[in-house]
């Protein structure tokens, strides 16, 4: 290696082990050089990470530097960093959610005239979550929006389409299979009744 | 001073003989035992000295080493069949020893290896706070939960109509303390004293019960009547204190 | 760029953020990719720092790779700053781990046959550094707990994995050709004494 290469690799290695803004004064001083070419030198490193289109860059904070990484990549950063959080549907979403995979397509009138409680924030959520969707408006007065299920839905329960949906008729046998499985109490059901 | 360096230094038994043994320039694969164990145990004892305890790990080695040592003393004797010559006592300390001494240069390799990663730097990570804050929710959903809150409401769906319809009745029947006082006032006409059993009449819900002892008790911060309970959950016996009775009629009127 | 270079930019990114080494499982999962593909990129990114004599080099441990300083360097990087380091083993701890590592899974009375000393307090303490861990039982009486290295060993001696240490054979060689290299001290070893 030369000279330069030497001194640019320990820049490297420097930056790297600093973390925050190297001074390119700073790192003149360790090699015996003056400011002006090792700011050259630093000049000469970010632009190589640049041209090769590296993950990680070189910038520049009033004559220091700092490695970070290319703003290009942020989205991929972001899914390796975010944590996820296991989340269940609530039983007042799970209900509603019920309700329209069967009665598809459905108003909110109507949901609500089952239930018998308003369920404009269910649904919302329920649309948040890309579980159900606005699929047209009924001809009814008001013409109100109508609901159906997504193909997040189908994906997120493992149905190939909206015929996988379990027969109303054969609810209880794949509760009944599902427990024997589980060995759960059937009596330890509790019933939720809205507090009113 | 010296000698506790010395001697604290070695990192076990099989350490210190390799030591004795390198040190007096003798072969390992023929070490001169009677020699190697003088020198050997007057280590240890020493050893003694500074530290019983570690002194005593030292020992199982020493009592080796004179029973080899015993064993050397004797002739070497062709096996009983006359084929082979027996082993030579020293031969499984020295595979031990060997062993050992193989162990030692990795562990030597090791330290190099350490040393070398001494100069090789890492960074810590970046504060991911930005990320760790907000999780991505995870919806975990799945057929049998569905199925079942589907079931769940509909089962109370049945509930909440039952409770409906009798929410109605009750509804329809309430009344209110006023309309029973009058209803009591009317009993008290026929008869001075009434049990709480006769005016309650027939019918026994929680709901008549209540609203007919709030009423009784109105009646008796009215002084319209007097109340009598001889023993703890005996009859409630009710007077009627007719003066005060017509003139809350009166006054009511 | 291709999808390969975008990939290679986005792991140089990732590992740059992640700091601790980053398995190539989990960033293939990003990409949806499988991991083989994603560890042979990581190969090449690797490589390209190497022949470009890079001052910051990529290692790799147990499939996970990570960004780290050129050895070389560190004659400039002390000048800068005096990195935190671990302690450094004593003598008989590296004595254990030696054995441990050539001889694993092994149970405490092999290693303590092998010294011809007890290792309890040892053990305990490689433990904690988290150096060796339990790995199971031995079918012998008793079934005493074998014991093997861990992630950390091979990380903090620079073992991408146990197939990577020299055969036990070899070890005498490759401690001389790198004390050839060093022309190391051989008086500058100091013997660290027991503090009982």
């Amino acid at each position: 290696m030369s000279l330069r290469e030497t001194i640019k690799s320990a820049f490297e290695s420097m930056m790297f082990v600093w973390g925050e803004p190297l001074d390119s004064k700073v790192a003149a001083d360790i090699f015996n050089i003056d400011r002006k070419e090792a700011y050259e030198l630093f000049k000469e490193l970010q632009m190589e990470y640049e041209t090769q289109n590296r993950g990680i860059r070189i910038r520049e904070i009033d004559k220091a530097f700092q490695f970070c990484t290319w703003e290009g990549n942020d989205e991929y950063i972001r899914k390796l960093c975010t944590p996820v959080k296991e989340k269940r549907l609530s039983q007042s979403a799970m209900e509603v959610l019920a309700i329209i995979a069967y009665k598809q397509p459905v108003t909110k009138a109507e949901i609500e005239s089952i239930r018998g409680i308003k369920c404009d924030r269910v649904i919302e959520g329920l649309i948040k979550k890309d579980l159900i969707e606005e699929v047209g408006r009924s001809t009814g007065i008001g013409r109100p929006i109508l609901y159906g299920t997504t193909k997040t839905f189908l994906k997120n329960f493992g149905f190939k389409n909206l015929n996988d949906l379990p027969r109303m008729e054969d609810i209880s046998d794949v509760i009944r299979e599902s427990e024997e499985g589980e060995a759960a109490d059937p009596l330890q059901i509790t019933l939720e009744i809205p507090n009113k | 001073m010296v000698y506790k360096v010395k001697l604290d230094v070695f990192e076990g038994p099989f350490d210190l003989l390799v030591y004795l043994i390198e040190n007096a320039e003798m072969s390992i694969y023929d070490i001169q035992v009677a020699e190697i164990t003088k020198q050997y145990i007057e280590y240890v004892e020493r050893m003694k000295r500074i530290d019983a305890n570690l002194a005593g790990e030292f020992m199982v080695l020493a009592a080796t080493l004179i029973e080899i040592k015993s064993k050397m003393l004797l002739p070497r004797r062709v096996s009983e069949d006359d084929q082979e010559l027996m082993e030579d006592p020293r031969s499984e300390l020295v595979q031990k020893l060997l062993e050992y001494k193989q162990y030692k240069l990795v562990a030597a390799f090791l330290e190099e290896q350490e040393e070398r990663m001494q100069r090789i730097h890492t960074k810590p990570q970046e504060d991911l706070s930005v990320y760790t804050n907000e999780p991505d929710i995870y919806l975990n959903l799945d057929l049998v939960a569905f199925v079942k809150a589907f079931k769940l409401f509909l089962e109370r769906k049945k509930t909440l109509e039952e409770v409906r319809e009798r929410y109605r009745i009750i509804e329809r029947q309430r009344m209110t303390i006023e309309d029973r006082i009058e209803q009591i006032k009317h009993l008290f006409i026929k008869k001075k004293r009434l049990k709480f059993g006769e005016i309650l009449g027939g019918e026994r819900t929680r709901q008549n019960v209540v609203l007919t002892f709030l009423s009784m008790l109105e009646l008796m911060r009215q002084k319209a009547v007097k109340v009598r309970q001889h023993v703890n959950f005996g009859e409630i016996v009710i007077t009627v204190n007719e003066k005060e009775m017509a003139a809350k009629e009166g006054n009511n009127r």
